[in-house]
């Protein structure tokens, strides 16, 4: 029914006429764009008393144009715009674009770089889901589990460092390969890290994940059927939460994952605990991934033959020296031959997909980001409804939706 | 004025320490407004520091570092004096400024009624201290609808609806306990409730624990302490009622919990931790400011502030309730609980036990 | 630790103990940064100049630039011959290392030092570490002198000034622990 | 491209699998609908993307295709191509109906490329201000301010 244009038109109806008046006892919420809860982004509930009853999801505050900046660099420059979009896990944008391009150059990374990357990008993914963790403990009103997921992200973020030189925008895969080698020692302060990680999840579990009040505000709530999660498109680790056995790194393989032996844990239940539990199992696996890498990687090059062979003798003099790729100036003026070429990524939040149209010119010609908070929308659109207002908080925060990711 | 003139005149020093001094002490300073200041200084901080030890960081630090920062919350203070105070276009301006002082008023009103000696009976009638102080306690959600609608914010409106509905919801719960209190000690009378436990030598956590267990949780749930933090809930509805608030008036607001949380606590330490035991002034020490009103004020006063401690300690552990969750445990479970502290009062009177 | 079943007393007192815990034995993580300040690893991307003799003016440098905060400026040194020198916009610098190792001589001399303070905008931009007046002021060249050393020192607006060096060690308990390398 | 082709239930891919790319093309809007019905019930069961190209004088419609349930499928992003005409507002049918995850996707491409999906249910802006004014941003024909680049050749 709509609503009633003059107010005096309900004056001779009864209480029980009155409350059928939908329209009349409707309240529309504004959460956002200046909302502790929102994040980037507006999201407008139509609320039925505490139920809400529509939500309109108002994004695109944080929009940066960057496909089309893409389009208008070579294609080297894309490296640190991919990151910037993405910041929890650059690695992954950075490899992903990477993927895309040198399949269209037709460059095949080393051995070595594949694990390095595989490395890099898993331990990306922990502290991406420690960031997720953190921010649905905000979310839920609990500073200590947002403190601590932040304050472990620390250590991660020290060993990428020692790798790469810098901690969150790291441009640390190149086409070809990657730019450091492991520095000496790494391996067993790798795995001091580890296992500091693993004792920390025990108390993580207490205090967070198995605390009673956790559990009442989770289960059950935001439940996305199997069904639902396939036709809504929801990706990563919230489409494993509802039951879906679909991994990226599994069903389109890339970097070293073929030859790593690892688990896809996934929940049939697709509430907010079931998101919130399936974060923590896959901290485990990159953990368990992390340890095989650091045993199996094979010695070599970091870099391709392709990309070596082009470096001037002094930059190669410095690699032998200092196992740090310098860019022969071909970085600066590849020009892929025309075609196209996709990739699929899995990172912390979901699947990553670029897809790269090269027209022989020095700039891409069409670059093509979907990245995996905007598959993540639906959350808002149609899990939220029928939920309480306070459920929306807790829906949110289980998605791990990230604005800037989904606004590009 | 020559009356009163002379009346003050005829006002002896003794006179003045025996019937003038106390009540200003009482009120004044302790456990009145300077206390009150104080403890709320501390407090935050306390609260600060407690939930960043837990939380693998420092916390206040920087004002006054040799001492940890404690006065991190004078210069919080100073801060909110000095900001521009602004009313939203479409408030109800008289409600708007009015609700926050009437909100500091019935906050503040419960301590007088809460006797934290023996003395306090000369001072003030004790015989129905406890009926006083119940209705003052749950008279509050009134003034936060009012400053929710003065605001004319939706959350600021949701946010005191939540408040409202809240307080509601546990003030059976919260008569329940307190009843079950007053026929355990036989008297609405809070000093005879003491005398009572002095008495026995058991402390009413003891003798109830079932009324001491509910009595805290509704003490949780009525200041706002996690994980009963439903109202003011920072991603759900912004401040709640207090969005709109800047300046001073925000400050009060953000301490008006902590004064509930003080008066509460007071309670507690009085209804079920024994008061001011294990001091227990002699008939003539009792009739003395020092004896009867100060050193068992500074017992009671501990004794309090061991409990809350306590309670903002929790902010480190719990993350918050869904409000239909809160409010169905305040109906539901803790009104079973309640008849069953009433219950377990009735059969330990009845038995003789006690 | 997954699974649904759940003790609730025993989650409650697990809970408030694991807070307990942290609360006697505070785990802090925190790098008071003004007073104390990390001693980075030799990779750590800060900031960088040029190293005058070197520098051939090949532009590359500006070409790879992602955020085009390079520009080659036309210079004369004091032999009146003309030459290019890249001119950084540290306003615009993203620290990703591309113009330093796309540079095909080497010239680039890196520093850990991040955390520089300016005072104004003109002061971004630079030519071997020196500010350049905005609109750019061709005839106050900087002199061709090493500006390496100028990075290194502790320069007056440098927030981090008279901090405790500390260095990061990992630990299997703690995480991170800061240490001071110079105390015993 | 290579020219490589595969059949999956009866429809030819042009293929390279060494770049991702397993690609369909639709002639017209009926033609993309039978496909998209065909696709869907052999297993591509999600959209993971939407898009155009400037093509110049025409634009390509794209919607990448996959599968979460199909382990023989879900290896591949296979894309449906549509090659229509550029004007101001061009149409072509939605394929909401058909994958609903496509939703927020063509409304990305609709103000992006100006490419109006005819009976999508929700046809707004999605990322774009509301005052902004300048027309299909993602077109190679939206002005931009250029600043010149060089390139050793």
């Amino acid at each position: 029914m709509s609503a009633p244009q003059d107010r005096t038109a309900t004056a001779n109806l009864t209480y029980d006429e009155l409350a059928g008046l939908k329209a009349d006892r409707e309240l529309v919420l504004l959460i956002g764009p200046a909302h502790p809860g929102s994040g980037h982004m507006k999201i407008k509930v139509w609320m039925d008393g505490d139920i809400i009853q529509r939500v309109d999801p108002d994004i695109g505050f944080v929009h940066r144009t960057t496909e089309k900046l893409s389009e208008n660099r070579l294609y080297i420059k894309a490296i640190p715009i991919v990151e910037r979009v993405m910041l929890p896990d650059t690695i992954n944008a950075n490899l992903a674009y990477v993927i895309a391009l040198e399949r269209l150059l037709g460059i095949e990374p080393t051995p070595r770089a594949q694990y390095l990357r595989t490395l890099t990008s898993e331990i990306n993914r922990i502290t991406s889901h420690l960031y997720g963790i953190g921010l649905y403990g905000i979310f839920l009103g609990s500073s200590t589990v947002y403190m601590w997921a932040f304050a472990d992200r620390e250590p991660l973020i020290d060993l990428i460092e020692e790798i790469s030189g810098a901690r969150i925008t790291y441009s640390y895969i190149i086409p070809g390969g990657v730019r450091w080698d492991l520095p000496a020692g790494f391996k067993e302060r790798a795995e001091t890290v580890l296992q500091y990680m693993e004792a920390r999840l025990k108390d993580y579990g207490k205090i967070w994940v198995r605390n009673p009040v956790v559990m009442d505000r989770t289960e059950g709530v935001g439940v996305v059927s199997k069904s639902d999660a396939i036709r809504l498109g929801i990706t990563g680790p919230n489409l494993r939460a509802s039951g879906v056995d679909y991994d990226t790194r599994r069903a389109k393989p890339y970097a070293a994952y073929p030859n790593l032996d690892f688990e896809v844990p996934t929940f049939s239940e697709g509430d907010c605990y079931a998101r919130l539990l399936q974060r923590v199992e896959e901290i485990e696996q990159s953990i368990r991934i992390i340890r095989q890498v650091l045993k199996d990687i094979p010695d070599g090059r970091i870099i391709s033959d392709d990309i070596y062979s082009k470096m001037n003798p002094l930059q190669k003099r410095m690699y032998e020296m200092k196992h740090r790729v310098m860019f022969p100036a071909y970085m600066a003026s590849m020009r892929p031959a025309a075609g196209r070429s996709t990739a699929s990524v899995e990172a912390g939040r979901g699947e990553i997909f670029f897809y790269l149209v090269s027209n022989g010119d020095k700039v891409p010609f069409r670059f093509r980001w979907v990245t995996p908070s905007f598959l993540n929308l639906p959350f808002f659109t149609h899990v939220m409804v029928g939920q309480h207002l306070a459920d929306l908080p807790a829906i949110y925060g289980s998605s791990d939706y990230f604005p800037p990711e989904a606004d590009r | 004025m020559i009356q009163i003139l002379s009346l003050l005149m005829s006002v002896s020093l003794v006179s003045f320490i025996e019937y003038i001094l106390p009540p200003i002490l009482y009120i004044i300073v302790f456990p009145g407004l300077i206390v009150v200041l104080l403890m709320l200084f501390f407090m935050i901080w306390l609260e600060r520091k407690v939930a960043a030890k837990t939380q693998l960081r420092f916390g206040p630090l920087y004002v006054s570092k040799r001492f940890g920062g404690v006065i991190q919350t004078v210069a919080d203070l100073i801060r909110f004096s000095f900001q521009e105070f602004i009313i939203p276009a479409g408030a109800d301006v008289f409600a708007y400024i009015q609700a926050p002082g009437l909100l500091m008023a019935f906050g503040l009103l419960p301590l007088i009624f809460i006797p934290v000696g023996p003395y306090y009976a000369n001072i003030f009638p004790a015989n129905y201290s406890l009926l006083i102080v119940v209705p003052l306690i749950i008279i509050t959600p009134i003034y936060v609808i009012l400053l929710g609608w003065a605001s004319d914010n939706k959350f600021s409106f949701v946010g005191s609806m939540r408040e409202a509905f809240l307080v509601i919801s546990y003030e059976i719960p919260l008569i329940l306990s307190i009843l079950s209190m007053i026929l355990l000690y036989g008297s609405v009378n809070a000093i005879n409730g003491v005398s009572f436990q002095i008495g026995r030598g058991i402390p009413g956590i003891v003798l109830n624990p079932i009324a001491a267990f509910l009595f805290l949780v509704v003490m949780i749930r009525t200041t706002g302490r996690f994980p009963f933090e439903i109202s003011e809930a920072e991603s759900e509805v912004v401040m709640g009622p207090y969005t709109e608030y800047s300046a001073l008036f925000f400050g009060i607001g953000m301490s008006l919990p902590y004064i509930e949380l003080y008066s509460f606590s007071l309670l507690f330490s009085v209804l079920f931790l024994g008061g001011w035991w294990p001091i227990v002034p002699s008939a003539a020490a009792a009739s003395g400011v020092v004896g009867g009103l100060l050193l068992p004020g500074l017992v009671v006063f501990i004794k309090a502030l061991i409990v809350m401690a306590f309670l903002v300690f929790l902010r480190a552990v719990y993350p918050r309730y869904r409000i239909d969750q809160a409010i169905t445990v305040g109906w539901d479970q803790a009104v079973y609980l309640g008849f069953a502290a009433v219950a377990l009062s009735m059969a330990l009177v009845w038995s003789g036990l006690v | 630790m997954t699974g649904r079943k759940n003790n609730r007393i025993k989650g409650h007192v697990d809970a408030l103990a694991t807070g307990f815990k942290y609360l006697a034995e505070p785990n802090r993580m925190t790098l008071n940064y003004p007073d104390e300040s990390m001693n980075l690893k030799d990779n750590y991307r800060g900031f960088f100049a040029v190293k005058d003799k070197t520098c051939i003016g090949c532009s590359l440098c500006e070409i790879v630039c992602p955020p085009k905060a390079i520009s080659m400026l036309d210079l004369t040194d004091a032999g009146g011959k003309k030459k290019k020198r890249p001119m950084i916009d540290w306003g615009l610098c993203i620290f990703c290392y591309f113009c330093v190792d796309i540079c095909p001589t080497d010239a680039f001399q890196t520093s850990q030092v991040h955390d520089k303070a300016f005072y104004s905008e003109t002061e971004y931009q630079t030519v071997h570490g020196e500010p350049m007046q905005y609109p750019y002021d061709y005839s106050k060249r900087p002199d061709y002198k090493e500006i390496y050393e100028s990075f290194h020192d502790v320069a007056p607006d440098d927030p981090s000034a008279g901090s405790k060096k500390v260095v990061p060690k990992f630990d299997k308990k703690r995480g991170i622990k800061y240490e001071h390398p110079g105390q015993p | 491209m290579t020219a490589a082709s595969r059949v999956i239930t009866g429809i030819t891919f042009t293929t390279d699998e060494a770049k991702g790319i397993f690609e369909v093309e639709a002639s017209d809007g009926a033609h993309l609908l039978d496909l998209a019905t065909r696709l869907k019930a052999a297993g591509f069961d999600h959209c993971l993307s939407v898009t155009a190209e400037d093509l110049g004088d025409r634009l390509a419609v794209l919607w990448h295709i996959s599968s979460y349930t199909n382990r023989e499928l879900s290896g591949m992003n296979a894309q449906i191509r549509l090659v229509v005409s550029k004007s101001d507002n061009v149409e072509v049918p939605t394929l909401t109906g058909i994958w609903e995850s496509a939703n927020f996707l063509e409304r990305e491409t609709y103000e992006m490329f100006g490419v109006v999906f005819k009976g999508h249910p929700d046809m707004r802006r999605l990322l774009l201000p509301d005052d902004f004014t300048g027309k299909w941003p993602m077109r190679k024909d939206f002005p931009l301010k250029k600043t010149p680049w060089r390139v050793q050749k």
